[in-house]
């Protein structure tokens, strides 16, 4: 197998990226459709289960006494942990001008957003009176009676509340220049979509710099966001009393949990579209050995993580606690906790060698076990602390139910299914942003052979003083 | 006089740099650098060498929502807790910092964040119509150069474009 | 007016009027960001609300503007269990009867109760005033709260009934004129320094 | 509440925590129950049932652990404070605790309520408030002794039928799937206590109001009162004992007194004091 | 009858179900919250009592019907409902407290399942008929017009006392039946003949309040006994500084094994054994004085030195002598024998060994007093016996009786298979139950006629145990609502209009038992009155809820006695020991239909709405079984598969199946739940009493291969290092707490 040393190849006519990614939009490869019908089938269950659910009461859950939490809010958190990748990634790589995100960046904030907005429905799934849902929200009525702020669950309806918001906008704004490419070439009811939501787009420079300016900022603010999103999500945990809950090092250890689970979701996704949408020329394996390092990094500080949580609770003095870590690693759950250690710590070396990272269908798998270790991680966290916590007398163990897995399963369709029309609708490559990277690395490659004059594509007719000097140009001042 | 505006879309970038360098050293008499917009398929930051630092307000209006959300959050969280008729205190203050400083951080973020959109549409004169220069080249490949300047120095302005290698001229239909 | 004075006889509410809140809605105010509930009710004003309640049906068409207003009957010489229980009661059949053995027994509606007398089956009467079967309300607190702690003449008692009856005095079947919804409730315990206790009435 | 409200509510709140606690309660009614005297048959639970219309779940539901019992009756046969477990048989016969809602004053499900429907009111009772419950179960998670019964179905469907139902309390609500529930102290028979006290202009008296649990233990194992009435049986028993609320140890003057309180160290505040069982060996 | 009855009690109807703030529905689902105007209907009283206020709640005294015990309870009633059930604190018997079966009694009186009206075999099935229908089949077959034989009508009833039963044995005398039989699956008819022959009183007060020691060989005074409240509040005295210890000897632990300090587990049928043992040791090594006996019994103690005992029971020397010691050591004691004890082949001699300890000891007249001389004989307590079935089982066998009634009791569940009581009963032409509900005994009948709860009738007890030396308390049972269903009646009116279809004379004058009632009440001699008007004495006797009658003086005599008791012998092929014990909460079987309590945990095994067997981890280890899996226990009379529950509670040879599930009949909550392990008890009697030895049944166990999981509350049984149940010693509970109520 030829492996592409470039992250992109920098020949790329602008025009026939404006082709390929238009598209995409328009002719997946037929498996697109085989899983869009997947997904429609496993959404079809959730919906199913949680009717029967809200029909007949929590108790169809097998939830019971200890165990008041189980899956859905295991899975809340995985799909909370699953957005922060996108958003947050997609933030600190254009801060630090890492070009490289650009033609995946898209797909991973969209990815957030989903992600975002599937977790957003567990909380309501999981409520025993969902209709009184909205009693969370801070709204003036003339009872007098407010949510309680106290509460870190209404902490999380603040930070979800503000994430969705932000990551959304984040997504569509930077999309708005590529939306405007999408008016230019569509018909019916797309140029309608897209003439609404491309704003007027002109690409004339004052757009471009106020539009640099709040992209930059946004940035800016979410990466702060995201990172305390997933603590407070944390502290949900780790600001109740249980042992194995009453973690300090929770907020960290989700943040880097989230940031892992986004990753490999996000190699799932790369070689997913890049199949679907013969995006063989953007998604670069280059691109991907990227992110792989990157997910073998961020896996590794998960793993530290992990393994300060049992020094600390071993080597400390709170008995209960140290019960309960003796009894993930031996007692009923035991199995899928070290299965969770193996998929998240051990699996990950695979990602440490270049034959794997290169070799797509083996990194689908990697990646798809790797986001099972992740969501085992989080139904680790929820439900041996439910199981053994302080009182003895109302320990259990407990299996979910038929209905619990039928959500659960669901809302992997149900994202699926947000997720496959966004990028049937939407450009999941950013064009503009892709022909950035291109016209940049073009000059770096043309700075470097300058000499040679060939590829030059600087005019210096007119002598040196009018040459540009942008970012991405450096060392042409010398030439 | 009138005036009129016409666009010359370039092929590359430097071309369209250069015929804006042109302009602003003064070989278009008539027209100032300030006649000048760029439209292009990319972000060009470095094209302000030859513009000119024109304002972007977007950062105040940052700040500004940044500021509100901490106020606002801040005296609607402790408002509401004032209000709250039951007192759910259980033995803590009325107002309590750690969870409330969590909660103004988060409404900090989402202020500045709505406000930076709301800016962004503003400041860009975003969802305003475009005109009949507008060409759908320039979201491919292609580099507008759009100058306003008095019917009389039309045909200059041209021949400045031509000289950079201009792919195509258009002006502006008068109704 | 009687029902302001008794609201200013009553002490004042020590844990919610004045200030800071009301400076924090001027700043919401400001951002013009939430409208309704600015306006902070003042020391001395009775339950808000009105509710258009619909015609009930009842057995018997029991006129109360005939006893209550015509012949000056006392809300509580009928409603009796009021002043000692939660419930106000409907008064036993055995009372209604303690005059129309004698009064007015030609009436129609007279005669209808007497065949329930007679049958020994007391009339089914539709509730009208009905509020949630969580919310546990106490006829006996709120009488001594507005009338005998508050020395009001017992005669006049049907001024506090009316804050959550209406005026019953002028119509013939009673029917929901207040909307006895929580808000009406909390509005006049705020006022009147009513208890914000959630399990005085939720238990 | 007025910014003064608000500074003097901070002031309060500094002031407990110089005291050990915020016991600026009307009521603080408390337990003390003796596990010397407890017989373990179960008549305070099943006197739970009847005054508070606990559900009856059935089988199938009691299996999957989603009993409603406020009260439960734990059993224990291990003996950890008389050395070494018996090897061969349980000769000092079992330990029984009976455990309802510990009414904690620094309550840990209190604080993790996204809606405030459980609080703590001016009784010094840590409430449930079920009307506004939207079950997050949060509480339930956050309670270190796992009193806190959740409505996993409908159960008042199935649990009464025609006529058992007849038999339900009016005075407190009939909870509906979805709601949190725990113990609460009886407090509609406290209310009943105290509106006769206010409508006799009087102070509530130790003795006239009781829980159904303390009211029929045949051993008079459950005393119930006002611990705030330092005259009430209850307050005398945990000044004879020596516990203290506000503190996470008690410090006896006496070491070898019985009396303590579960998972105290947790710093809980329960207002519910054991006393020791007692074994000859 | 019923139409007096509403003018009567008119304060006692039922109000309007929304009346006054109803209790059902919730929180606001959606779905099922109506407030609209006009949907609820609210009702007023016709004309109520003075006293009666909708949404304040009224308190009536009465008695509880739940077990034979006789508490005084309060009844709480709100809109003419009762809803909750409390002790009376004026009881002598309970004082102010109750058990969960009394708790309970609500359920019972609203049970779902009970019978609304008169059933008739016509055909195979039971049909729904009317009174007239019903009393006339009664008059055919034994009114005064039958030709039926009075020699060959019997009545089977339980336990019962006060004037239902004088009434009863009027109706007999008027048929001229002398077969009255009084049965009661637990009961204590053995300990009753011991205390009757050695004591000279067939209930003596226990006091062990005042005992320093309490020795108990299987005797569950807290649980299944002949009054378990009673004898709770006397335990909690006992457990008082300065505190009594509990010695208690059994083979599966009870609940009042539960909280002994002392266990020691024992194979049925040696208990005997060792008492003698004790005994032995007591006179030889610890030197009390064995003069008063007579040379005969001497010479019978002589023979069980305590090596003896301790290769008979299995239970080392040290331990006897350690338990003699602490008899010695702690006085004055009281010794108890129970069912475990009683239920042998020779329990008998065996009790009478235990009742021989107290003599020895000193006790009589210490911890043990006389219980008085009832004056009115003839409304005393009517004791059960098992002893009763089995002859009533033997009569039948030779078909000696046309008619049979039965009433409060079952004993077609109860009985063992092997008595055939329901092939037998099949001969019976003519079989009447009066009864709540259609039970095994009421399915097997002709005619099923449906009573009133204990909650919606009249009557009067006397218990047999409880009170004081001086006084005891004639207790009344007054309703505490208006009948739920027109068609059921009290069990004394039937018996009164039985009366009156004979014919009696004395009895037609009176329109209801109420009115016999009332009218024996009027002719209470002044020196019970206490000089009250007739109304004034009855008003008082209602709102205390009894009666309180001066006792006539007795004494205990001491007659000391002892016979051999036989060897305990092995049996090969049933090695094990059935243990059939009763647990407070099913009884009998009788409260199996309430949910509250097949929902309430067992107090040792914490299972509920099932069956379950209790051994030994050493049994369960050989058998290769762990909680919850099911085993199969096979007696000679046949065999039960029980899920198993494992723990140290039980001799290692024995197997504990709990009584009371196992109904075939009964309720929705009742049937075909558990297993009935009376019905495979062996075909012992007690010897001397002709009892039914309970415990005498030998069985083999076996591993039946299906493994489950118990339906039990809580988890672990340890508490892993918390300190959920702190313990501390007798000794430090002595420093700080000692005899008075000062603490140190």
């Amino acid at each position: 197998m030829h492996i592409n040393e470039k992250d992109i190849d920098e020949n790329i006519k602008w025009a026939e990226i404006n082709k390929d990614v238009l598209k995409s939009m328009e002719n997946p490869r037929p498996a697109y459709w085989v899983a869009i019908g997947l997904c429609l089938a496993m959404l079809s269950v959730a919906v199913v289960a949680e009717i029967y659910q809200y029909q007949t009461g929590m108790g169809v859950t097998n939830l019971n006494n200890p165990h008041m939490w189980d899956l859905y809010i295991a899975t809340f958190i995985f799909w909370i942990g699953m957005s922060h990748s996108g958003t947050l990634l997609s933030a600190i790589l254009h801060i630090i001008h890492a070009d490289w995100r650009k033609p995946i960046y898209r797909f991973a904030e969209a990815m957030t957003t989903f992600s975002l907005m599937t977790a957003g429905l567990f909380p309501m799934i999981h409520l025993g009176r969902v209709w009184n849902m909205y009693w969370v929200i801070p709204y003036v009525t003339d009872r007098g009676i407010w949510p309680n702020f106290r509460s870190p669950l209404v902490w999380d309806a603040f930070a979800i509340t503000t994430y969705l918001t932000s990551s959304a906008l984040f997504l569509f704004i930077g999309m708005i220049p590529d939306l405007a490419i999408c008016r230019d070439n569509a018909k019916g009811w797309r140029k309608k979509l897209y003439t609404v939501l491309s704003m007027g787009w002109r690409g004339d420079d004052r757009q471009w710099r106020n539009f640099r300016k709040t992209y930059m900022l946004m940035a800016c603010f979410l990466i702060p966001l995201a990172v305390s999103v997933h603590s407070i999500v944390s502290s949900d945990f780790a600001m109740s009393i249980m042992p194995g809950w009453h973690v300090t090092s929770f907020p960290p250890y989700f943040v880097a949990g989230a940031l892992y689970s986004g990753c490999a979701a996000i190699i799932t996704l790369f070689i997913l579209l890049r199949y679907f949408f013969y995006f063989e020329k953007y998604m670069t394996i280059a691109i991907m050995e990227k992110i792989c390092k990157l997910t073998f990094a961020i896996a590794m500080v998960w793993t530290y993580l992990n393994l300060i949580e049992f020094a600390s609770i071993w080597y400390g003095h709170d008995m209960v606690s140290k019960e309960l870590l003796i009894s993930k690693f031996t007692g009923p759950y035991s199995f899928w906790f070290w299965l969770m250690l193996f998929c998240g710590s051990v699996v990950p070396f695979m990602l440490a060698f270049k034959k794997y990272r290169c070799h797509m269908p083996t990194m689908f798998v990697v990646s798809l076990v790797l986001n099972l270790g992740m969501w085992l991680e989080r139904w680790m966290i929820v439900t041996p602390t439910l199981s053994l916590s302080y009182h003895p007398f109302q320990w259990d163990v407990m299996w979910p139910s038929v209905v619990q897995w039928g959500i659960v399963f669901g809302s992997f369709g149900w994202f699926g299914l947000l997720f496959l029309t966004f990028v049937k609708i939407f450009p999941s490559v950013s064009m503009y942003e892709v022909k950035e990277m291109v016209y940049h690395r073009k000059r770096e490659a043309g700075s470097a052979a300058s000499e040679e004059g060939s590829a030059a594509p600087v005019k210096n007719e007119e002598g040196n003083k009018a040459t540009p000097s942008g970012s991405g140009t450096p060392g042409l001042e010398g030439a | 006089m009138s005036k009129c505006r016409i666009m010359g879309l370039f092929s590359d970038f430097e071309e369209a740099f250069c015929a804006i360098s042109d302009i602003k050293e003064g070989k278009l008499s008539g027209v100032s650098i300030d006649d000048v917009t760029l439209k292009s398929p990319i972000e060009h930051p470095e094209i302000e060498e030859v513009l000119g630092e024109r304002s972007a307000p977007v950062p105040y209006f940052t700040l500004a929502g940044a500021i509100f959300g901490i106020t606002f959050g801040f005296t609607f969280l402790s408002s509401a807790q004032a209000n709250f008729l039951v007192q759910p205190q259980g033995g803590k203050p009325v107002v309590p910092l750690p969870s409330n400083i969590v909660l103004t951080y988060e409404m900090m973020i989402l202020f500045a964040v709505l406000f930076t959109v709301t800016s962004l549409m503003v400041c860009g004169r975003f969802m305003t119509k475009r005109s009949s220069l507008y060409s759908e080249k320039v979201c491919i490949d292609q580099i507008g150069v759009i100058v306003e300047m008095d019917e009389a120095d039309l045909e200059s302005t041209k021949e400045l474009f031509k000289k950079h290698k201009v792919l195509e001229i258009r002006e502006e239909v008068k109704q | 007016m009687s029902e302001s004075r008794i609201f200013l006889s009553s002490e004042a509410n020590t844990h919610r009027s004045g200030g800071l809140p009301r400076v924090m809605w001027m700043i919401l105010l400001a951002f013009a960001v939430m409208l309704p509930m600015v306006v902070n009710a003042a020391d001395a004003i009775p339950p808000k609300g009105t509710y258009d309640g619909k015609d009930v049906l009842q057995p018997i068409e029991f006129p109360h503007d005939t006893h209550a207003k015509v012949n000056q009957i006392n809300c509580m010489y009928c409603h009796t269990y009021a002043r000692r229980s939660k419930v106000a009661g409907i008064p036993p059949t055995s009372k209604c009867m303690g005059c129309h053995t004698v009064i007015a027994t030609d009436k129609p509606r007279i005669k209808k109760l007497t065949e329930y007398w007679e049958k020994g089956e007391p009339p089914k009467w539709k509730k009208v005033h009905d509020v949630p079967d969580f919310v546990h309300f106490t006829h006996e607190k709120h009488l001594r709260r507005f009338v005998f702690n508050a020395d009001l003449p017992v005669e006049n008692v049907s001024e506090v009934c009316g804050f959550c009856h209406g005026d019953v005095k002028n119509m013939t079947v009673a029917n929901k004129r207040k909307p006895l919804n929580m808000g009406f409730c909390v509005r006049c315990h705020e006022a009147n320094g009513g208890p914000s206790d959630c399990w005085k009435c939720h238990k | 509440m007025s910014l003064s409200n608000l500074l003097n509510d901070w002031t309060r709140y500094r002031q407990g925590i110089e005291e050990g606690g915020f016991h600026d309660y009307e009521h603080i009614f408390g337990m003390a129950i003796d596990l010397n005297k407890c017989i373990g048959c179960n008549a305070c639970s099943i006197a739970c049932y009847a005054e508070n219309n606990l559900a009856v779940v059935g089988e199938e539901k009691f299996a999957k652990d989603q009993g409603m019992h406020w009260l439960r009756i734990e059993r224990y046969w291990d003996e950890p404070d008389l050395g070494a477990d018996d090897q061969e048989f349980q000769e000092h016969g079992a330990s029984f605790l009976p455990m309802m809602c510990q009414q904690c004053n620094a309550a840990t499900c209190e604080p993790v309520c996204p809606v405030a429907a459980t609080y703590h009111t001016p009784d010094g009772l840590n409430a449930q408030v079920y009307n506004r419950c939207i079950g997050s179960r949060y509480c339930s998670n956050n309670c270190p002794y796992r009193l806190r019964y959740f409505n996993f179905y409908s159960y008042y469907e199935t649990s009464w039928p025609a006529p058992l139902d007849q038999q339900l309390n009016p005075d407190l609500s009939v909870r509906d799937k979805g709601v949190m529930e725990k113990c609460t102290f009886c407090i509609q028979r406290i209310r009943v206590a105290k509106d006769t006290a206010q409508r006799e202009e009087r102070e509530l008296v130790d003795g006239e109001f009781t829980t159904a649990c303390a009211q029929t233990c045949p051993t008079s194992a459950i005393q119930f009162g006002d611990l705030q009435d330092p005259n009430s049986k209850v307050s005398q028993l945990w000044k004879q004992y020596q516990v203290k609320l506000g503190t996470t140890e008690q410090s006896k003057q006496n070491k070898e007194l019985r009396g303590y309180r579960v998972f105290e160290s947790l710093n809980t505040e329960p207002c519910v004091m054991y006393l020791d069982r007692v074994r000859e060996v | 009858m019923s139409g007096h009855e509403i003018k009567r009690r008119d304060f006692l109807k039922v109000m309007g179900w929304g009346g006054v703030g109803a209790t059902l529905a919730g929180c606001d689902m959606p779905t099922t919250v109506t407030l609209e105007e006009g949907k609820e209907e609210v009702v007023s009283y016709m004309s109520p009592e003075e006293f009666v206020i909708p949404g304040i709640g009224i308190y009536y005294a009465s008695t509880c019907q739940q077990c034979s015990a006789g508490c005084g309870i309060y009844g709480r009633v709100r809109e003419g409902r009762v809803l909750k059930l409390e002790g009376n604190p004026a009881s002598q018997i309970n004082g102010g407290k109750l058990c969960q079966m009394g708790q309970a009694g609500v359920q019972t009186h609203y049970n779902p399942d009970r019978i609304t009206k008169p059933m008739l075999r016509k055909g195979k099935e039971l049909v729904e008929v009317s009174w007239d229908e019903a009393m006339a089949e009664l008059d055919k077959r034994v009114g005064k017009s039958s030709s039926v034989d009075g020699q060959r009508v019997a009545w089977f009833s339980g336990s019962m006392s006060g004037h239902q039963s004088v009434l009863l044995d009027a109706y007999l005398e008027s048929v001229g039946s002398k077969s009255h039989f009084v049965y009661e699956a637990i009961n204590s008819a053995v300990s009753r003949a011991v205390n009757a022959e050695m004591l000279g009183d067939a209930t003596p007060h226990y006091r062990f309040d005042k005992a320093a020691l309490l020795l108990s060989f299987g005797a569950d005074l807290l649980g299944a006994s002949s009054s378990p409240v009673h004898y709770s509040t006397q335990y909690g005295e006992f457990r008082s500084a300065p505190r009594g210890m509990h010695v208690q000897i059994e083979p599966s632990m009870s609940l009042t094994g539960a909280n002994a300090d002392l266990w020691q587990p024992v194979i049925p049928g040696t208990e005997g054994v060792l008492a003698y043992g004790l005994i032995n040791m007591l006179v030889n090594k610890m030197g009390y004085d064995a003069s008063g006996l007579s040379l005969e019994v001497r010479g019978l103690i002589g023979k069980y030195d305590p090596a003896y005992a301790a290769k008979v029971t299995g239970i080392s020397e040290e331990r006897i002598e350690k338990i003699a010691g602490l008899l010695k050591s702690k006085s004055p004691s009281l010794v108890l024998a129970g069912t475990s004890t009683e239920g042998q082949r020779d329990g008998y001699n065996a009790t009478a060994a235990v009742t021989l300890l107290n003599v020895i000891l000193g006790n009589v007249g210490k911890t043990i007093e006389s219980s008085g001389t009832f004056p009115f004989p003839q409304m005393a307590a009517k004791a059960g016996s098992s002893r009763d079935l089995l002859s009533f089982a033997s009569a039948l066998g030779k078909k000696q009786y046309d008619v049979v009634f039965f009433h409060g009791t079952n004993p077609v569940h109860t009985a063992p298979n092997y008595l055939g009581l329901v092939d037998n009963l099949a001969d019976v032409p003519f079989k009447v139950t009066l009864s709540m509900f259609l039970d095994e005994t009421a399915a097997v009948s002709d005619l099923v006629l449906p009573l009133l709860s204990s909650l919606e009738d009249w009557g009067t007890h006397v218990a047999d145990v409880g009170g004081s030396t001086q006084t005891t308390d004639v207790t009344i049972q007054q309703p505490l609502m208006k009948q739920l269903y027109d068609d059921t009646r009290g069990f004394g009116d039937i018996v009164l209009s039985l009366l009156k279809a004979r014919g009696v004379e004395e009895y037609t004058g009176f329109d209801d038992y109420y009115a016999y009632l009332r009218d024996a009440f009027s002719s209470t001699p002044e020196a019970i009155t206490g000089g009250l008007g007739t109304k004034a004495f009855w008003q008082g006797s209602l709102q205390k809820g009894a009666v309180s009658i001066q006792l006539d003086k007795g004494a205990l005599q001491s007659n000391p006695f002892a016979s051999e008791v036989s060897e305990h012998k092995a049996d090969p092929s049933y090695p094990m020991h059935l243990a059939p014990s009763a647990r407070l909460g099913m009884w009998d079987g009788r409260h199996a239909n309430i949910p509250w309590l097949q929902e309430a945990p067992d107090q040792i095994s914490k299972v509920v709405w099932e069956s379950w067997a209790e051994i030994h981890p050493s049994t369960a280890a050989k058998m290769g079984v762990t909680n919850g899996d099911m085993i199969k226990v096979e007696s000679r009379q046949g065999a039960i598969k029980v899920k198993v529950y494992v723990h140290r509670g039980v001799h290692p040879n024995v197997v504990a199946v709990p009584m009371g599930r196992g109904h075939e009949q009964y309720g929705r909550y009742a049937k075909g739940r558990g297993v009935n392990p009376l019905k495979i008890l062996s075909q012992v009697t007690e010897n001397k009493t002709g009892e039914l030895a309970l415990y005498g049944t030998r069985v083999k166990v076996s591993n039946a291969s299906d493994k489950g999981t118990l339906i039990h509350m809580g988890d672990s049984e340890s508490q892993v290092g918390r300190k959920l149940v702190s313990t501390v010693t007798a000794e430090v509970f002595k420093n700080t707490e000692g005899g008075g109520n000062s603490v140190a």
